[in-house]
This record gives C-alpha cells, sequence and structure tokens, in this order.
C-alpha cells in the first residue's frame, strides 16, 4: 500500500487494526501451461467492504473460486480467521461462515425462490438428516427465508419457479441465498452482472447496508467502478493473475499503473484521457 | 394448528392416493362380482378371474415399489445408476435362500434383508466421490453385473440354483400366493402405499429436498453447505432397502427367482417404468409400473411371442411423442396453472400463500 | 536425445498414475509366465489379444459414435450381432442373402427419395394434429403393405422351428461340404412384380412418414440434392429389379466359389448392412434426440430390444455354428504345421508351437485383422481431412459447425462406421466364437468395461482397454485350468470360470476408482 | 413500413429484434444490430448483457425465438451453423475454441472450404501473425493464450469470408500481445467487415466506427463510436468504465 488517500481516521483505524478474517498467503493455480493466478497474497479484515477488480482474465473468479473452496489450489494457503482451510471441502466452508455468489447466475432452478432460499437457510441448521418429519414442520427456516426475501425484496414473488424469474430478480434471489445462513463473510463475484442499470445502486445499497448493520465483511468483484469506488474500504486491482496494487479507493484512482492496466496499452489509454479531458472542458 | 383443521388436510392431500387405495381393496370382489362369484367366494380364494387378476396386480404393486425406489435414485437425486436390479435382486435372493437353506423364520429373513440393502447401499456410495454421471453409471452396472454372475455361478448353486434360478422357496402357510392369495394381495398394497406414503414423506423432508437440490444444481448445494455424499448415501440406502424388500415379497409371490432379475435388462425394465410415468415424481413410477406390466402382460397374451418386439416399439414411440412421461406431461401443466391462479389470488384479495402450498418440490424436466 | 528423454520423463510424471497401472499389467503378465508352461503362455496371450481384437472392433465404433455426438449407444452389442448374423447368411445360405437383395434394394429406394418426400410434404400445410397422427398411420400402412408384400416375394429360406430345415443343419451341411439349396417357393413373374412394387410403395411410404416427422422446420433445399436423391433412388430400384432378373446366375456363380472367397463376401456384406443401418439409425431415430440423452439410452435400449427379437424369428434360438474359411480349415496331411512353409502349403488350421496347438483362424487371424483395423482407422483418423473434422469435432461440436462444415453428414458418417465395425467385428467372431442372440450383449458389456477401463472417448484407449480385458479373461480362463501357485497356499488356486466376467469388471472398478476417466480418457 | 423490412444495402448484416433464449432462459429480449460493409462494428455492454449471445445467435449457435438475421440482405436465421457460416461469416468465440489435439497447421487446414484456401491465404495469415509460421507444428493444447488467441483469428481468415465475429479478442492477454492483435484487427478491416465484442472500452473505442450498446438482453444505443467517445454519461451508465 504505498499511497494511501485521505480517508477518514475511524475507517483507517479499523482497516489496520481489525483482525485479518480471510488470508491467501501465495495462492498459486495453474491450468496447465497458463498461471490464472499467481503467487496472491491477500488479507481481507473483518468487517471491511473489500472489492477486487481487474481487466478480464484477471484471475479474480479463478481467486474467488479458491478462496471459497470450488477450486483446489497448486500451491500456497487459506486461512480463515487464521485456521488453515486450504482443502476444507466447500461444505465445510460454508459451515465456518463463509457465503459466495457466482458470476453467472447458479441456483435451483426448478424450484421455486422460497425453496432455494430455504434450502440456504437449512443447510446451517441441523435438521438436514429428519427424513421423517415434513418440512413444513421447520418453519422456523421457512420464517428465516420469507425475512431474507423480504430483505432482497422479493417476498411478492416467493412460489415462483426460480428460472421464470427476470436475471435482475434471479441475482437478488442469489443474493438472498448467500445471506440467509447469516454468514460471517460474504464473497459477491459481480453481483450485479446482468441486471439493469436501474437496479444496481438498490441491489450495492442493500450489501452496504446489510454489511454495515450486520457487522459483516464482504469481498466484491466488480466491474463498475463508481459503484466499486463509492462502497469500498479496500481495493485490490488484479492484473494477469498477480496484485497489481491495494489500497483505498482515492488511492487505487490516483494510482497510474492501475489505470494502465485497465485500460490496456498507453495508446488507448491517452486517446481516453483526451476524450475525458475534452469531456470536462466541456462540462465546465 | 387445529387438529381438525389438520386432519382435513391431511385428507385433502391425501384423499387421491386413499381413494384410490379403496378402490384397489375393493377391486378383487369387483373382479369377482363381474365374474358371477360373491364376494364371499373371493374371500375364500376360491379359484377365478378374481384370483387371477388379483395376481397379476400383486406383481404390479411389486414392480411399482422397484420402480418408485429407482426414481428416488435417478429421478429425486439425480444418480444415473444402472445397477438398480442388484438391489432388487439381492433382496430377492436372499430371503429365498434363508428360507430354504437356512430355515430361517419369516421376520429375520426380513431383517437380514434390510441389512443387506443398507450394506448394499452403502457399496455403491463407496464410489461416489470418485466418479460422477456416466462412470458412476458404469461402475453401478459393473457391480450388479459381478453380482449377477456371482449368483449364477456353479459355486453356489446348491443355494441360488445356477442359471436355472431358485425353485420352491417354502412359504409359510399364512401368506401362501395359492391359498391366501387375497390375504398376500392386501398385504401388497398395503406395503404400496406404505412406502409410496413414506416417499412422499421423504421427498417433502429436509433430506428430501436436499435431495432434489443436488439434482438440481449439486455444486450450489455443497457451496451452501450440504455435505452432498452423505444426502446421497442416505437417498440410495433408503432405495436399497425399498427395492430389496420389494425383492423379498417377489421372492414370496413367486416361489420362484429367475435370474433375470439380477441382469442389466431389469434395470432398465424400472427406468423404462418411471420414463413411462415421467421420472422424478413418484406417482409416475407407480403408474408406469402398472403400464409396463399391463401392457406387456396383454401384448403377450393377444400377440404372442412378438409381444417384446412391439414392446420395443412402443417405448421406442413413447421415447419419440411423450418426452416427459405421464404423470411430467400432466404436471408441466399443472404447475404453470397454478403458479398463475396463486399470483392472480394474491393480486386481488391479497393472500398470502401458506408453507404448506409451496409448489411441488419435483420438476417438470427429467434431468437430462 | 537429452531433450527427448527429458520429454519422456515429464509425459511419465505427468501420467503417473497410468504408467504404474500399465507397469502393473505388463509385470502382471510376466509373472504369468512363471505359472504355466511357455506354450500355454504364449496361447493364452494370443486368445487374450483375439478377444482384445474383437472387443476392440465394438468398443472403437462405440467410443468414435460417444466421443463425437455424446450418443451412448446401447444397440451397439445387437448390431454386433447382427453382423454375425448377416455374416453367416451370406456365407452359409448365399441364395437367400440374393434373394433378400431385391426387397432391401427396393425398400432403399423408398429412403433414397426422402429429400423428394421431404420438400413434396413441405408444400403442404398441415394441422398440427394431423402432422401428429399421420407419420404413425403412414408407418402402420407401410409396415403392412411391407408384410403382405414381402411375404409374397419368392425367397429360399431356412425355418428356424423344424430342425431338418433349421440354420443348424445348413451350418454343418456346409461345414461337411455339401451344399444344400433350399428351392424358392414358385411364383409366377406378375406377382413377383406386384410384391416388388408393394415393397417399393411401402418403403417410400414409411420414408415418407418419417420426413413428416420433422415437417414444419424451415429448410432450404439444397440446388442438386433433389436430383441426386433421385438418381440414388432410381439406381437402387433399379438394381433391385437386376438382382431379381439375374437371381440364378448370381446364386449359381456364388456356390461355386472357394468358401475362402465366400467369407470375404461375408464380411464385406457384413459390414456395408451395418454401414447402412447405422447411417439409418443416426438419421431417422438418433438425430431427433441430440439433447435428450437419457432418451437416447432408451432409445438405443428399445432397439436392442427389437434387433434381438427380430434375430430370434428370423433365425431360431439355439446357437448356430459357422464354418471357418477354407484358408484356416485345413485339417489333413502336414497338419498341424510346423512351419510357415507347411502352413501355406496346407492351409493349416492349427500351428504347433511349443507342444501347443495355435488356431490359425481364433488366434493369429483374428488378431492380424484387429491390428489392421487399428492401423486403418488410426490412419484415417490422422491423415484425413474426414479424421481431422471428427478429432476437432470430439472436442468442440460447435465450433466445426462455426467453421461451415456440414457436422451433421459427419455424425453420420460416424455412426455408420461405428456399427460397420461392429458388424465386422460380429462376422468375424462368429467363426470363432458361434452364433447366438445373446453374443450382443455380453460383447457389449466387454466393450463398456474395456472403454471405461481406456477411458471413454480415447481410440488408443479402446485398443489398450479391449487388450486388457481380453488378456485378462483368457489368464483367468487359463489358470482355472492349470491352477495358480499363491503365497501361503499349499493347493494352487483354481479360479472358478464366473470369476472370469467378473474379473474385467472389477479391473474396471479399481481403475475407475484410482482414475475416473480411465488410462487414457480427458479430464473434462 | 414494418421493421422487419428495412433492409439497407449498406448493411452486410442485419439483426432485427431478435430474442434468444437458452433453455428456460431469455437471454436475448429485442437485440436490433445493424452493421455497415466494410467497417469495424463494436457491440459493448456489461458482462451478461447478452453480446456473446447476439453473436451466437448470429451463426446459429443459439437459434433466435424471433426476429430475423439477414446477411447480405437474405435471411439466415432459421438455417443450420455450418450453413450460415458457408455463406462467409467467420466466428472466433470468446474461449477461443482451438482444438487442442489438432497442429496449428491442421488448425488452420480443417478451416478450408474449397481446396487450397489455405495455400491462397496463408501469405495474408503468416504476415498478419509472423508468429503461427514458427509453431506450425505444435499442437493446440501447446500454445499460449495469445498464441490461441492469433491461431483462432487465423483460422477464421482462412476461407473467404465477408464478415468477421470477434468475441472478447483482448481477454486475459497482455497489452503488448493484446496490441499486436489490434494492429491485426485494424488490418483485417479494410478488406473485412467485423462485428467485435470487446469489454476493454478503451480498446473498442480506437478500434470500432460504429458501436451497439447492449442492456439486459435488449439494444439499447447505437451510432458512430466517434460520438460516444465523447458521451460521458452513456459510458458511465452502461459499461461503467472510468
Amino acid at each position: 500500500m504505498r499511497r494511501i488517500g485521505i480517508i477518514p481516521s475511524g475507517l483507517l483505524y479499523r482497516m489496520m487494526t481489525s483482525p485479518v478474517v480471510l488470508e491467501a498467503r501465495g495462492l498459486r493455480k495453474e491450468f496447465g501451461a497458463l498461471r490464472a493466478v499467481n503467487d496472491v497474497t491477500l488479507e481481507i479484515r473483518a468487517q471491511t467492504f473489500h472489492s477486487i477488480i481487474g481487466p478480464n482474465g484477471a484471475g479474480k473468479t479463478t481467486l474467488f473460486n479458491l478462496l471459497s473452496g470450488t477450486l483446489e489450489p497448486t500451491s500456497g494457503q487459506v486461512l480463515f480467521n487464521g485456521q488453515d482451510i486450504t482443502h476444507a471441502p466447500v461444505h465445510r466452508r460454508a459451515h465456518l461462515g463463509l457465503g459466495r455468489s457466482y458470476q453467472i447466475t447458479n441456483i435451483f432452478p426448478n424450484l421455486t425462490v422460497l425453496e432455494n432460499v430455504r434450502l440456504a437457510v437449512q443447510a446451517l441448521g441441523s435438521d438436514n438428516f429428519k427424513f421423517w418429519s415434513a418440512n413444513a414442520k421447520f418453519a422456523r427456516y421457512t420464517e428465516r427465508a420469507r425475512q431474507v426475501l423480504e430483505q432482497v425484496g422479493l417476498s411478492d414473488r416467493s412460489l415462483r419457479l426460480a428460472r421464470t424469474l427476470p436475471q435482475g430478480d434471479q441475482r437478488k434471489m442469489e443474493l438472498g441465498m448467500i445471506l440467509a445462513p447469516a454468514p460471517e463473510i460474504l464473497l459477491l463475484d459481480e453481483p450485479t452482472s446482468g441486471m439493469a442499470t436501474e437496479q444496481i445502486p438498490e441491489l450495492i445499497g442493500l450489501i452496504q447496508t446489510i454489511q454495515r448493520e450486520s457487522r459483516k465483511t464482504v469481498v466484491l468483484v466488480e466491474h463498475n467502478m463508481d459503484v466499486v469506488m463509492s462502497v469500498s474500504d479496500t481495493i485490490t486491482v488484479m492484473h494477469q493473475g498477480s496484485v497489481l496494487a491495494e489500497g483505498a479507493p482515492a488511492a487505487i484512482a490516483a494510482n497510474v499503473q492501475v489505470q494502465d492496466a485497465y485500460l490496456g496499452h498507453s495508446l488507448w489509454h491517452d486517446a481516453l484521457q483526451q476524450a475525458q479531458h475534452e469531456q470536462s472542458a466541456r462540462g465546465s | 394448528m387445529p387438529r381438525a383443521n389438520r386432519s382435513a388436510g391431511i385428507l385433502r392431500r391425501h384423499g387421491g392416493a386413499l381413494g384410490l387405495m379403496i378402490v384397489l381393496a375393493l377391486l378383487p370382489f369387483l373382479f369377482g362380482l363381474l365374474e358371477g362369484a360373491s364376494p364371499l367366494a373371493v374371500w375364500n380364494n376360491q379359484a377365478g378371474a378374481s384370483k387371477f387378476y388379483e395376481g397379476l396386480l400383486i406383481e404390479v404393486f411389486i414392480l411399482a415399489v422397484y420402480a418408485i425406489s429407482y426414481d428416488l435414485v435417478l429421478g429425486i437425486t439425480g444418480l444415473l445408476s444402472f445397477g438398480h436390479a442388484m438391489f432388487f435382486a439381492l433382496g430377492a435372493y436372499l430371503t429365498g435362500i434363508l428360507l430354504k437353506s437356512f430355515g430361517l423364520p419369516l421376520w429375520a429373513t426380513l431383517l437380514a434383508v434390510v441389512g443387506a440393502g443398507v450394506l448394499n447401499a452403502l457399496l455403491f456410495s463407496v464410489v461416489l466421490p470418485r466418479v460422477k454421471g456416466i462412470t458412476f453409471a458404469l461402475v453401478t452396472l459393473g457391480f450388479a453385473a459381478v453380482f449377477n454372475i456371482v449368483i449364477q455361478s456353479h459355486e453356489l448353486s446348491d443355494w441360488a440354483g445356477g442359471d436355472v434360478g431358485l425353485q420352491n422357496v417354502p412359504i409359510p402357510t399364512w401368506l401362501s400366493p395359492s391359498d391366501e392369495r387375497l390375504r398376500f394381495y392386501f398385504i401388497a398394497l398395503v406395503f404400496l402405499f406404505a412406502v409410496y406414503w413414506f416417499y412422499q414423506r421423504f421427498v417433502d423432508s429436509p433430506t428430501g429436498r436436499v435431495c432434489v437440490a443436488i439434482r438440481e444444481n449439486e455444486e450450489r448445494a455443497r457451496v451452501l453447505g450440504y455435505p452432498t455424499f452423505y444426502f446421497k448415501i442416505v437417498a440410495l440406502t433408503v432405495a436399497s432397502v425399498t427395492a430389496g424388500l420389494a425383492g423379498a415379497l417377489h421372492t414370496l409371490y413367486q416361489p420362484i427367482v429367475s435370474p433375470t432379475i439380477a441382469g442389466l435388462g431389469f434395470t432398465v425394465a424400472a427406468l423404462l417404468m418411471i420414463l413411462i410415468g415421467g421420472i422424478g415424481t413418484l406417482t409416475g413410477a407407480l403408474l408406469g409400473a402398472a403400464v409396463y406390466r399391463l401392457v406387456d402382460f396383454f401384448l403377450l397374451r393377444f400377440t404372442g411371442s412378438s409381444s417384446s418386439f412391439l414392446i420395443g416399439l412402443i417405448y421406442i414411440a413413447i421415447v419419440l411423442f411423450v418426452p416427459y412421461g405421464i404423470v411430467g406431461t400432466w404436471r408441466l401443466r399443472n404447475v404453470e396453472w397454478r403458479t398463475v391462479w396463486q399470483e392472480r389470488l394474491a393480486q386481488w384479495f391479497g393472500i398470502k400463500e401458506s408453507p404448506q402450498d409451496l409448489a411441488p418440490p419435483t420438476t417438470e424436466q427429467p434431468p437430462d | 536425445m537429452r531433450r527427448n528423454w527429458l520429454g519422456l520423463r515429464q509425459t511419465v510424471n505427468r501420467n503417473r498414475t497410468q504408467v504404474a497401472i500399465l507397469a502393473g499389467v505388463t509385470l502382471l503378465l510376466l509373472f504369468a509366465l512363471g505359472g504355466m508352461s511357455g506354450g500355454d503362455w504364449v496361447i493364452t496371450v494370443l486368445r487374450g489379444l483375439a478377444v482384445g481384437a474383437v472387443v476392440f472392433l465394438v468398443a472403437a465404433g462405440f467410443s468414435l459414435i460417444f466421443g463425437l455426438m455424446d450418443v451412448l449407444n446401447l444397440a451397439h452389442g445387437a448390431l454386433f450381432m447382427i453382423g454375425s448374423y448377416v455374416g453367416w447368411t451370406v456365407y452359409v445360405r448365399p441364395d437367400t442373402a440374393i434373394d433378400v437383395i431385391t426387397p432391401l434394394l427396393l425398400l432403399a429406394a423408398g429412403f433414397g427419395w426422402m429429400p423428394l418426400w421431404q420438400a413434396l410434404l413441405a408444400r403442404v400445410h398441415l394441422t398440427s394434429g394431423v402432422r401428429r397422427a399421420a407419420p404413425w398411420a403412414g408407418l402402420a400402412l407401410a409396415l403392412a403393405l411391407f408384410a403382405f408384400s414381402a411375404t409374397r416375394y419368392p425367397i429360399a429360406a431356412w425355418n428356424p422351428d423344424v430342425y431338418d430345415a433349421s440354420p443348424i443343419v445348413y451350418a454343418i451341411a456346409m461345414d461337411s461340404g455339401q451344399e444344400v439349396i433350399a428351392q424358392a417357393p414358385q411364383v409366377d413373374g406378375v406377382t413377383a412384380a406386384l410384391s416388388m412394387a408393394g415393397i417399393l410403395v411401402a418403403g417410400s411410404l414409411a420414408a415418407a412418414s418419417v420426413a413428416l416427422v420433422g415437417h414444419g422446420q424451415e429448410r432450404r433445399a439444397r440446388r442438386g440434392e433433389m436430383r441426386r436423391a433421385f438418381t440414388l433412388g432410381l439406381a437402387l430400384a433399379l438394381s433391385g429389379v437386376a438382382v431379381y432378373a439375374l437371381n440364378e446366375p448370381l446364386t449359381r456363380l456364388i456356390f461355386e466359389l472357394n468358401t475362402t472367397w465366400r467369407f470375404l463376401i461375408a464380411v464385406a456384406a457384413a459390414v456395408a448392412s451395418g454401414f447402412f443401418l447405422g447411417g439409418l439409425m443416426e438419421m431417422t431415430l438418433i438425430r431427433p434426440l441430440y439433447l435428450r440423452p437419457i432418451y437416447q439410452l432408451m432409445l438405443t435400449l428399445g432397439l436392442a430390444v427389437m434387433i434381438r427379437e427380430v434375430v430370434i424369428t428370423i433365425w431360431g434360438r439355439p446357437q448356430i455354428t459357422m464354418p471357418k474359411p477354407a484358408l484356416f480349415a485345413g485339417t489333413g496331411t502336414g497338419c498341424p504345421a510346423q512351419n510357415l512353409d507347411d502352413l501355406l502349403a496346407h492351409q493349416c488350421s492349427t500351428i504347433s508351437f511349443l507342444g501347443t496347438r495355435i488356431r490359425t483362424y481364433n488366434e493369429i487371424f483374428i488378431i492380424v485383422v484387429g491390428l489392421i483395423v487399428l492401423i486403418a482407422i488410426w490412419l484415417l483418423l490422422q491423415r484425413t481431412r474426414i479424421g481431422m473434422i471428427i478429432r476437432a469435432g470430439v472436442q468442440d461440436r460447435q465450433m466445426v459447425e462455426a467453421l461451415g462444415i456440414n457436422v451433421r453428414r459427419v455424425f453420420t458418417f460416424v455412426f455408420a462406421l461405428g456399427v460397420g465395425l461392429a458388424t465386422l467385428g460380429g462376422v468375424l467372431a462368429g467363426p470363432a466364437l458361434g452364433i447366438s442372440d445373446d453374443m450382443g450383449e455380453s460383447l457389449l458389456l466387454l466393450a463398456l468395461i474395456a472403454l471405461a477401463i481406456g477411458g471413454l472417448t480415447s481410440y488408443p484407449g479402446a485398443a489398450v482397454g479391449a487388450v486388457l480385458v481380453g488378456l485378462l479373461q483368457q489368464f483367468i480362463i487359463k489358470y482355472g485350468q492349470v491352477g495358480i501357485q499363491l503365497p501361503f497356499m499349499t493347493e494352487p488356486l483354481k479360479p472358478s470360470p464366473p470369476l472370469v466376467p467378473a474379473s474385467a469388471v472389477l479391473l474396471m472398478v479399481v481403475v475407475l476408482l484410482l482414475l475416473p476417466n480411465g488410462l487414457f480418457g480427458r479430464k473434462e | 413500413m414494418t421493421p422487419y423490412n428495412r433492409h439497407s444495402m449498406n448493411n452486410l448484416l442485419e439483426v432485427l429484434d431478435v430474442h434468444t433464449s437458452i433453455g428456460q432462459f431469455h437471454i436475448l429480449e429485442g437485440v436490433t444490430v445493424n452493421v455497415p460493409r466494410g467497417s469495424i462494428t463494436a457491440l459493448l455492454g456489461r458482462n451478461g448483457a447478452g453480446k456473446t449471445t447476439t453473436l451466437k445467435t448470429i451463426m446459429g449457435l443459439t437459434p433466435p425465438r424471433r426476429g430475423q438475421v439477414l446477411f447480405d440482405g437474405q435471411p439466415i436465421h432459421a438455417q443450420h451453423t455450418f450453413d450460415i457460416a458457408a455463406q462467409g461469416i467467420g466466428f472466433v468465440p470468446d474461449y477461443r475454441a482451438i482444438f487442442r489435439d489438432l497442429t496449428v497447421a491442421e488448425n488452420l487446414q480443417i478451416a478450408e472450404r474449397k481446396a487450397g484456401d489455405l495455400a491462397r491465404k496463408g501469405e495474408l495469415i503468416f504476415q498478419l501473425f509472423p508468429d503461427l509460421k514458427r509453431l506450425i507444428h505444435l499442437r493446440g493444447n501447446q500454445l499460449s493464450g495469445g498464441q490461441q488467441q492469433m491461431l483462432a483469428i487465423a483460422r477464421a481468415l482462412v476461407a473467404d469470408n465477408q464478415l468477421l465475429l470477434i468475441d472478447e479478442p483482448s481477454e486475459g492477454l497482455a497489452p503488448i500481445i493484446v496490441e499486436q492483435l489490434m494492429e491485426a484487427i485494424v488490418q483485417l478491416s479494410a478488406a473485412t467487415t467485423i462485428v467485435l465484442v470487446e469489454q476493454n472500452f478503451a480498446v473498442a473505442s480506437q478500434l470500432a466506427k460504429h458501436y451497439v450498446i447492449l442492456e439486459e438482453g435488449r439494444s439499447v444505443r447505437n451510432g458512430l463510436m466517434t460520438d460516444l467517445v465523447h458521451d460521458h454519461a452513456t459510458i458511465q451508465r452502461y459499461l461503467g468504465v472510468m
């Protein structure tokens, strides 16, 4: 963190001192010759809003898969609250308090919305193997699912089959599925992809509210820079599998390297700068 | 919830099944009346058309239990197993061998069948973490093939009867399928409905829902925190035990056990039954079993030896033209209809849904 | 050289499990040498390879089909069996085979005109109800018409229900050097012509009904396609009539041939029938189901059941034999052959080697053919454009299509080729293993096991898997005879016959547990 | 005049109000794209907006449920993919789709539509991508990401294609490689019409003459790239780049 801009001191304090929840140490993943994630070391501090940005193919999703356990790293470690979970199976991580969403909508398409969320609640309960009791008996799961659906604004569609929902609502439902078991840390992989522009602030606002109110840690991969800049406490920029820079939003925005990586070669960068310049000239 | 209300709910939800059970219970007497035999004659197991159709229906009931257990594995949990016949055959052979060669009492035999069913399911589950999809199908096919070979082997022929099969299994007289067929009929009927009821409950329980979730999207279920492996074991165990008990009933009814029930063909029969009825629907498995057995019976009766050719033709036609099966096709319309109406009601009257009225967890589409 | 060596080491490192398993098998093979005499060992290896060759022929076709179009063709075993029976018919009863050609060609002519029917039907507007019902009505009518016409067409055949006229008797007669030509039922020219016309109409009707299934899908007719289809159908129909006219001279000609030549013709006929059946099956039954794998399974299973029934109806239930061709049947002076000269001079059925006898057909010829096919298909895959398309298509069908290549035609070709390989296996296995209605199922199981071991879509995997299965089986059989001396056991252990198929299955289970994608399978 | 009859000879490709579903999901819900001859048209939009599906729909890989695709004035939306491609459309998918087990030479040969295509086009291809000549005997899976991308584009050049559909050519590549690719695409656009899907707006804005913005499966804006570059509000709103 070379340059830290002006940030509220309380937040700075939290960023520097709050314990590390999730940590990646020298994480590497190779697919054949391709090194998708290359020696990534990352610390996610508790109750912060941590965004990961970078161009397509920078390895953000692979990193997510390593953190959530969908993929096993070629080398390196993943620690959760100091505990090594590099080789812990996916479902164990969920029980530890790790929830994740996917870039592509990943749901139970032929179940109802309520059932999708209810399954997410039930997962961490202790009634999974009660095969002799009717589902209806476990009203607390359904209650919690309804509560979550209310929170994400889907309570009026709870009985529709998930696949019949429009894309934006499916994303909301997914968010509900992650929120439902009240995990300690939420890994959100482009939760706004496929949503209409008007809906994005709403969803992001929702995530932010939840993060603040229930003191959760959020790790977000996102392309919409407006969103990233406004909500993040910390931003990590990835490029070609490695961490290019890390810091507070202001610092990242001012980082030349980051701009280069995001905009490609300087030729194109210059052109855009020029365009921006013209625009601001006209605006003023 | 008030008690009266609750029993009314049960009646509403299971009314169809109860009605069907009553109709089936009365059916032998109806057959008797059509033939001119009095209900008393039917009661006393006198020979006649009624007794004959009782036998046919007993076979249907046994097949229905077998089919529903396969539906749990393939249709509900989404495991493509090609060794399901082994579940059934193990129960059938074990019953025959224990009754005939070891002279065990019936209750002990059935207990052993249940135990063997659990072990059998565990055997199938051992490979689950390693192999998926078509490879799982091949491995299970392999297990069943080995069982089929071993059971027909010369070394075991003293017990299992080699490639002729097990003959003359001694059946307790109170259950004799020839002298006490009506009693047998009722036992099979009650067994079928007990299994059906259990399966409905199972699918509607937390465990069952997770099984459905595994079929829909196993990766997602795992990320949500379900150790999917154990749920698959549970589903396989339930299916294995029920199929094994169906096998036991088969032996008790037939008194002979032919090795064909251990072959791939018998697994395929289960697949056909649930495909005819509608995969993943439970009810469809029962319907499919009935269609399968009855079509087979009537074709054999009216067309003689070329019946299997015609059956093959009928299956190909079903595949091409009724892809979702009978219940599947019906339910496809029904769920949409229901969803539409629920939304309309909510819109007009502000009615909120109650948890019981959740749309059924089963799909309208085969998991392919 | 050094770089090469490094490359090898890398390959070994990357495929450690594969190498370990293959090394283990080789070691076991060598170890087996200690348990039996050298002659026994050689003959067992040869037998294993021969079984492997037959299994390979079935497995290779199955794997090509599965790899390219994701269709698990469970009728493959039944088609293998068809190869045997067709081969047997052409070989033992060429007169019947020639009689049957005419109706088949006429039937094919109707299907050859399929594009014409499609174009014709496209001009007719049909309500959805008619569109659904008409194919069935058409097929039923076609079937009835065919049954009516075909039974009136003169065919000299056997009768499986009468022992004296059953296939078994004809095979025995041929083996002992007699040729019994059954008399065709006497039919006047008018009836024959009428029945031929009826068959032609039935074929056309059936093809039109099938064409109706795809009715309503927009499809631009290609120029030239119509004319080609018309010419093809006409050629088929005319050659059908020609065969009818030349029936007697043809029959005489073929009976005068040496059995070796006849066997060659039988092989060609079996392969051709497989090719034709495969193509037909893909076009009519498999094509509508590419997106519904479970239903493909059910369909191919249904087909397998039907084929078996047809076979039982035509050839009867009992196992029938197929005499060996003259080239491999010599038993007289100079046999068993002691050296190569003897073998060539007397065309011996066996060779003397290390105190045992090796059967030339069963243990040499089949292996040689298997090797030739292995190399031929490998060359086809590696050196031709269609092979390139197949290899590319196995990886990414959609991209091949997006390059402007008509993948459907390639699909049809590969399906036909795969079934052709199976029928080749069938006709080759006939003289060695005998022919029965359950041979298809058991061979399909072996082929599936071989593929699971080798990797479902890998061509070398199919070969290695098949050989492993064959060797394992034969060694277990052999040890069942001579017994195996295990440590800590006083008596030699004799594995019992049921262990033979069971061992292959166990091998499969073990391999799949170690390598879920098989030895050469690619991780998906 | 209904939009369905609106055909201009200036447009090589016209996608008219196309709706596409994949399985049960409606992906495209009204996409209209006009591609003028002899220039690059960029499809822009956020992840999941339907850009890739639009290309696939043009290729017939995900046939449209509704709407029309006209190529050179002829409807192609009801045709098979291979027929569509054979009329002169080259496709470079976002996952590159190099045939792993085929050599570079074979990867190019397979794209021949008539014998001798490669011989005629070889010079052009190797001039654009000199690397490929050196790698000609390597197998697809031995190439790096950039080399694979070059091969994927080269493969689309072997046959005589009037139109190239290129999906995310810069994805996951080092800037220096991206630059090479861009140069090649600029050269190509002199003779061939190109539809480009590009996430990197800076890259797209430099290459393309026309743009179409997709959002939630609908085409929402189109026009000249020179205008878009100045329209910061639109860029911000639909593309979300800085």
